[in-house]
């Protein structure tokens, strides 16, 4: 792959921290957008705020960096304004799941054809380390001194049952089944999210017992669980695992061809 | 011609004078008194091939509104009160990365919730400072029907002129009143459109000011130039700088855009300025019950002149200092607890009595009560 | 026949995190003094690429040297 | 005519304020007057006593609101309760028979409205037609077949037969409008 | 004694403020450069049984606030612009029902995403106005770590005793500036509760003004006096009315039960205005090279005065006019494009000139550039 | 049960129009207190805004009647400044699923000891008649002129998987079962989701061909299908339906117990 | 032994849904011309309550009347 | 000692902003000054340079921030480019001896702190404390045992005994400081 056409090679290296996952998945997201054959005039990668919402700005295509939580709402406009474009989206879990969730659910619902990739690092990177609704229970931030008493959310399980079309999760660690996931995703017509664990090394590892980011894909390779595998456990045995796999894949009506077929029946099907 | 004269509602006159100035695309979210702005679109946009989508919060339609609006199309929103404090973030973000979109804000009785179907003017100084940190606003009132087509048209025109969110600033009043309106012939119409760039895509700079207009042209996604955008402060390029003289520079063309072209901005209506020792200035619907006043005081003899702003910002200072200076009395007449009179205050001078006629309790403000402000008045 | 390869490393882009060394199987890849990785051993280097899918900064080129014998 | 303010009500639903719509529209379609409407909006509007507002004026309508009446449709008690006061002294008042009203200087005329277009067309749902046909008739706005134009474009489908029917029945009701008056205070003194 | 001079950084001393003042609840979102805020609350608060939560955003962290200061506990959030900008629709909605609560706002440039870990006073107007509908506003600004300390402490207070939200506006340079801070003892500092209401549950009518301070008590939930709350225009029993004089009458108390004590809420520090022709007006971390220029000029044997506006709104205009009235040059100190410079403006006469050091780039104005605006300085 | 005791009798008859169906939901909701025994004074009873959200001012409690889609963040607030309080939250399909949407997902994270009674009447009522995100497809409403091509959530799954320890779904038609929820629902710690589908004549049912409310419970009754039966059935034969019964019944511990466990431990176990 | 009950309507309470009506199992209860509801047959009221639990305004009571026989 | 401005750089991650905190924290504590800290902040303070700054003063310290400091610590080149600029002529400047400087007028010193410390402590991770010693007993702040007391406050637990090392390693420099100073621009010229 060539990095010239998909990156904007003068802006590296990026701005994430030595072993910061992001950068992984950012990649992997490339490649993905290079298996589709996607002509880079047509894809806009639109990002909220957040260390990994700092990624388009590296990408060579359309790019838009908006505010924080809101990504998917300017996607949604985008997409719906002109249905040719491929719209990804690149957010973290407070970006996409705390500010930014119910934003996400709607589209899920709606089904329209924008392509979610969350970052996960489980902690708030940009603002310093943050617990996140994605951060396990019991982990160290900095405002969860005493360790963190919120249950983090399943948000696969959420974007399956808000009606994506199609839901993964993958790990830096696996990172070609992350790969295929996204592959697939974007292969999809309709709504899509895939979860990326990615590891902040410098917020979340430091605090909770993984100087390097080498622990820290090491927990991600003993703490994941193939959703298969998963299925025949109970819920007290996964907790604090990482179901790894995919969750849905349908393939409901895309929204923008809905309404694509709205206005033809509205002028009286004239083409 | 005739075919132009008709009935209309104050907020379906906004959606017909959008759809003219060539809007493809509406988000929104319901709210009263401007949910018929988001009916018409729904019932309207499809029929020209546009898209109304209805988002599940304010915030997400003026998102929505952003991205369409980057994604080529002329783009609108509506909402009233707590829907307009929502979509502060945004529009600040639109400043920000000038894109051109209109808001339509048909104001209620705040704050809060306050009165959802009553008439007010309370969101005046929010229209201009409501998102954090210095930006500039271009605001416009209608004070009729046959305004809120006009200005409408306007507003939208300008956002793609000056690339910059347009506010349109209604009331309850203006909002949902019928009336006979008389709208220009559509060939008569001038639509603007944005700037396109014209050099290679490859040495393309989004924020590369070559024109003097200080405006930089904005290609659609899509269009054969890529490009990035960030609500950060960022140069010529379009990515992130800190620099001072970078940040400086940027800050200083968002306004001095507007402030460059403010005379031609200005519109208004006077009546009766020359010969009068006494002034009354107003906007919106108040403005109908300032020209009643007027028009009365006028009956009884007084010298009574009128000012109606329909850009109220950037408030037209100098054209309120000509109006105002050589008179004796200065009423304002607004529907809130004294907003734009505040403006008025700063560029007058001192000697100049100034009163507000004000009213903020969900009527609509009375000729009577203008009237009473005026001196002379039995 | 096994592929032998030639590694690059791009240096202003090194973060010096050693994932790539980690991911190694030959073991190759080291920290330099300055906080840059190097290639400690070209010689042992199959080409496998793990490096180069690894790196989160994509500062690692592999090229794959062609096996005359 | 100078500016002339007329306010119609009754309960929400009965659809005073489409009537209100479409004696605007008659005015700006078929004559060069101006017209403005307004009406009741909120929660308020839904159960409880509606109102719809029309002022018509040879001269530009600045001040867009009724305050005084020169014309009041009361088709409720709650209605006319919530809407009689501002009524102008010599302003015309028509209500519902069921209506109790208290005595006053001006015009008034007590009309079995609802009753009648019950009786005569065997449904209440257009006593907002009948009102705005007795209005359009007293006032002579516009003439009866273009308002009928512009009422036959609003109303639903398959309701056109009904409300011409209904129109009739309003402009009956003009005709022998004086039939309905009842004293007024000062007739009634004379006595 | 010595145990209360420290090394505190503004933010912290915000916490140490609120805390000291009886603070229990905190509820935000993290948001550079206030994060610290709510890092030291949830180190803290748990220690003496207080509650710290991290909600989704700041809409809800707005709304818990309010929720847990109606539950009964003094409540307080913290964010920086584009959290700030969210939480303006709940802001109004705790004016509205008089809920006492503290917002501290630690500016950052904006607009939009702007420069997040740089100084700015951008948000100045925004904190009088960004919330929708006519409304009072109560902001004080600290220059100073102890100030910080001090104004939080007061903040909470005044939230308190006049039922509404404070806003405590620091800047970036005041939020993250380590400094040695002396602060009275505790024992010295007098704590203000909510009043409570005596009657018999029964009767009571929670907007009900029996004093003559126009704040009604408010009971916690729980405590035996059931009671209803709307955003909506409500009568004295809590109940929405749209009728006039219940409007006015709302609108107009939440306005005079501040009005009334703008004396006692005007907090400032004046240098050497007596013998000055020539005046400095600054507010925040501007007034740190506010103080140095007026040292500097001092020096140099200039007569220059110097005003430093710890309220800024409601906007000392008696103060600002009595300091300003007799002399010939006003320069108003600001790290934005200039805002509080407008209400000096409006206050002053025209005659006197009035002068803006403004700086909107993201870097701390310095002493120079104030220098530079006064005149007979080289 | 005694009107006076729970019911500002003053207020009635409520602006609700003829035939509205949250009247019924708001009598459940008060005969679950009832069932529940608790004392009227440590009852709080939040809502956004909407027609629904107009309940809580008929109901004799602390009642709080906020801004539009934030009931849950307000009643957040109040839940943990005092855990005692009984804490309910009203909300319709618009407040509590539109704008509202993220703050019920993250409640039903937390387990928060909130109980959130949802009055879906699939359109938004106050304003009017536009589509909510629970309309369902191809219903008219004034803003689906054509009629409305999104698909429709279901709420329960969402909170379901998003975590609440409760979630069922009954109908005003079903009048005893959904008394049954309510009172299990008020019985649970943590986070309860009960859903009632209620009518709205004015809105809904006069553009969707159900002219009365009586065609509109009919409707309930013929469209409800209880939810052991809903699993044989699949996702096409379920369009449109609504599946009513328990959603989800569990344990999770609640989340001001956990804070109240970490204010012990903070201050060293001292109770 | 059947019950018997006395049916009370709250006029003012009453917007004349006819909700109640129709779940009347003996189909007493019709609407008057002013739009309230009103008991057509009150002799034939068994007390089981359907209006009470089913009317949205709270504007019938039942009333169980001594059964004498 | 009149405003007197300090500005610690060198790499994000190398402690110096804790340093700066630590050395404010003992005027504070064991002295009658004004002292002011201030950091560099951002995602630009993560990977890249790094600034603390402080300022000491017997009088009250009214502009904060550190313009033309009186003493720069440089621990890596980038630090070095990016924040060298501003230093007063004849301030004090202590580089790491990584960093290449440009020849200057005032007092320099290159100072194999890093290699120092690598080499006697067995890590770097104390850089910052080597660093702040060695500055305190350049300018006699506070006493010895005055910043020791508030060093090991605010070390992790456990790497106590490591900072003792590092606080004496940094005296020690400071005390054969001219041995690393190198000869000023002018110095050079006059040879
Ligand atoms: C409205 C608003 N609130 C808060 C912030 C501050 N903020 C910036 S990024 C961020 C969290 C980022 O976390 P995540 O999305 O997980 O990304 P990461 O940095 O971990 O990759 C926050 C809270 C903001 N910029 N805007
Ligand atoms: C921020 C904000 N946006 C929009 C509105 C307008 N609004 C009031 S209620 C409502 C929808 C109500 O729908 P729902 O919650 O389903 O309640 P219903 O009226 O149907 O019972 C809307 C959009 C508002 N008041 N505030
Ligand atoms: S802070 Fe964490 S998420 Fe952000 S760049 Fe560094 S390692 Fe990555
Ligand atoms: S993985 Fe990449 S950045 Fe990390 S040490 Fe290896 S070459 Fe350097
Ligand atoms: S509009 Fe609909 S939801 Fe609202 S009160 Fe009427 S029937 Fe009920
Ligand atoms: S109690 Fe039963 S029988 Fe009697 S009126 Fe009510 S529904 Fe009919």
């Amino acid at each position: 792959m060539e990095m010239e056409k998909y990156f904007r090679v003068d802006k590296l290296p990026h701005i994430w921290c030595p072993g910061c996952g992001h950068g992984s998945v950012m990649m992997s997201i490339v490649k993905g957008i290079d298996k589709m054959g996607w002509d880079p005039e047509k894809v806009t990668v639109v990002s909220g705020i957040g260390c990994s919402s700092r990624a388009p700005g590296y990408m060579n295509f359309n790019t838009l960096h908006t505010v924080h939580g809101r990504p998917i709402a300017f996607a949604t406009g985008i997409k719906l304004a002109n249905p040719e474009l491929h719209v990804i989206v690149i957010t973290g879990d407070g970006d996409g799941a705390a500010i930014g969730g119910n934003h996400l659910i709607h589209a899920c619902r709606r089904n329209i054809g924008i392509n979610v990739v969350l970052f996960n690092n489980q902690i708030y990177g940009m603002t310093s380390g943050q617990y996140s609704p994605m951060t396990p229970e019991g982990s160290m931030a900095t405002t969860s001194p005493y360790g963190n008493i919120e249950p983090p959310f399943d948000l696969c399980e959420l974007t399956r049952s808000a009606g994506a079309n199609f839901v993964a999760r993958g790990t830096v660690y696996h990172l070609p089944k992350l790969d295929s996931y996204i592959e697939k995703a974007f292969g999809k017509e309709g709504f899509s999210y895939v979860e990326a664990i990615s590891q902040c090394p410098t917020y979340y590892g430091r605090r909770n017992k993984m100087k390097t980011p080498l622990e820290m894909l090491e927990w991600q390779k003993k703490n994941s669980i193939d959703i298969k595998k998963a299925r025949d456990l109970d819920s007290e045995q996964l907790k604090g695992k990482i179901i790894t796999g995919i969750f849905a894949e349908r393939d409901d009506e895309e929204y923008t061809a809905r309404y694509d077929q709205l206005i033809k029946s509205v002028q009286g099907g004239k083409e | 011609m005739t075919e132009r004269v008709k009935l209309m509602q104050g907020n379906e006159a906004c959606v017909e004078g959008a759809l003219d100035a060539g809007v493809l695309f509406y988000a929104g979210y319901p709210i009263t008194p401007s949910s018929e702005i988001a009916e018409e679109f729904a019932a309207k946009l499809p029929k020209v091939g546009g898209k109304f989508i209805q988002m599940e919060d304010e915030i997400a339609s003026m998102g929505a509104v952003v991205g369409a609006s980057l994604a080529g199309k002329k783009a609108v929103t509506a909402t009233s009160g707590p829907g307009f404090s929502l979509k502060q973030e945004i529009i600040g973000f639109a400043n920000m990365i000038e894109a051109p979109c209109v808001i339509m804000n048909v104001q209620r009785a705040g704050p809060s919730t306050g009165l959802p179907t009553s008439p007010a003017q309370g969101d005046v100084m929010q229209a201009r400072w409501g998102t954090h940190g210095d930006h500039p606003a271009l605001v416009l009132c209608p004070n009729s029907v046959t305004d809120a087509y006009l200005l409408s048209f306007q507003a939208v025109n300008w956002a793609e002129r000056f690339r910059t969110p347009v506010i349109l600033l209604l009331d309850e009043t203006i909002g949902h009143l019928r009336e006979r309106v008389i709208l220009p012939r559509k060939d008569e119409m001038v639509i603007t459109n944005r700037k396109q760039p014209h050099g290679a895509p490859g040495s393309f700079q989004p924020y590369d000011i070559t024109d003097e207009d200080l405006i930089p042209p904005l290609p659609p996604y899509g269009g054969g130039y890529r490009f990035h955008t960030t609500g950060l402060y960022h140069d010529e390029t379009g990515f992130p700088s800190n620099r001072p003289e970078v940040t400086s520079r940027l800050l200083n063309r968002l306004h001095e855009k507007i402030d460059k072209y403010k005379e031609t901005l200005f519109l208004y209506e006077t009546y009766g300025l020359r010969q009068a020792n006494q002034l009354i200035i107003s906007y919106g619907a108040s403005a109908r019950s300032a020209k009643a006043a007027w028009r009365i005081a006028r009956e009884k003899g007084l010298l009574v002149g009128l000012l109606i702003l329909k850009t109220i910002w950037p408030f037209p200072e100098e054209i309120v200092a000509q109006a105002g200076h050589d008179k004796n009395n200065i009423v304002v007449a607004e529907m809130n607890r004294g907003q734009l009179i505040g403006e008025v205050e700063r560029v007058m001078d001192k000697r100049i009595p100034i009163r507000g006629a004000q009213r903020a309790d969900g009527v609509l403000i009375t000729p009577e009560q203008i009237l009473a402000k005026l001196e002379g008045v039995n | 026949m096994p592929k032998k390869g030639k590694v690059e490393i791009k240096e202003s882009w090194c973060k010096g995190c050693e994932i790539c060394a980690t991911f190694c199987p030959k073991k190759i890849l080291g920290l330099r003094n300055d906080g840059k990785m190097e290639v400690k051993d070209p010689e042992n280097c199959i080409a496998c690429n793990q490096c180069v899918l690894r790196c989160p900064d994509y500062a690692i080129k592999v090229e794959v040297i062609e096996n005359n014998d | 005519m100078a500016r002339y303010e007329i306010r119609l009500s009754g309960a929400g639903g009965q659809g005073l304020i489409l009537a209100g719509i479409i004696l605007s529209e008659a005015v700006v379609r078929f004559t060069d007057k101006e017209v403005v409407q307004t009406q009741s909006y909120g929660p308020e509007a839904r159960g409880g006593a509606s109102k719809a507002e029309v002022i018509i004026s040879d001269e530009e309508i600045d001040y867009p609101q009724v305050n005084k009446p020169d014309f009041l449709l009361a088709l409720t008690q709650e209605a006319y309760n919530k809407y009689n006061r501002d009524l102008k002294e010599y302003g015309i008042m028509v209500v519902d028979e069921r209506v109790d009203i208290a005595m006053r200087g001006g015009p008034t005329y007590v009309v079995p409205i609802q009753k009648l277009t019950q009786e005569k067309l065997g449904t209440r749902m257009v006593v907002n037609v009948v009102s705005l046909a007795l209005f359009n008739k007293l006032h002579e706005v516009v003439e009866t077949e273009k308002l009928r134009e512009v009422v036959l474009e609003r109303v639903p489908r398959g309701t056109e037969d009904l409300n011409k029917k209904a129109l009739e029945l309003g402009e009956e009701l003009a005709e022998n409008l004086n039939q309905y008056k009842i004293k007024s205070k000062e007739e009634e003194e004379e006595e």
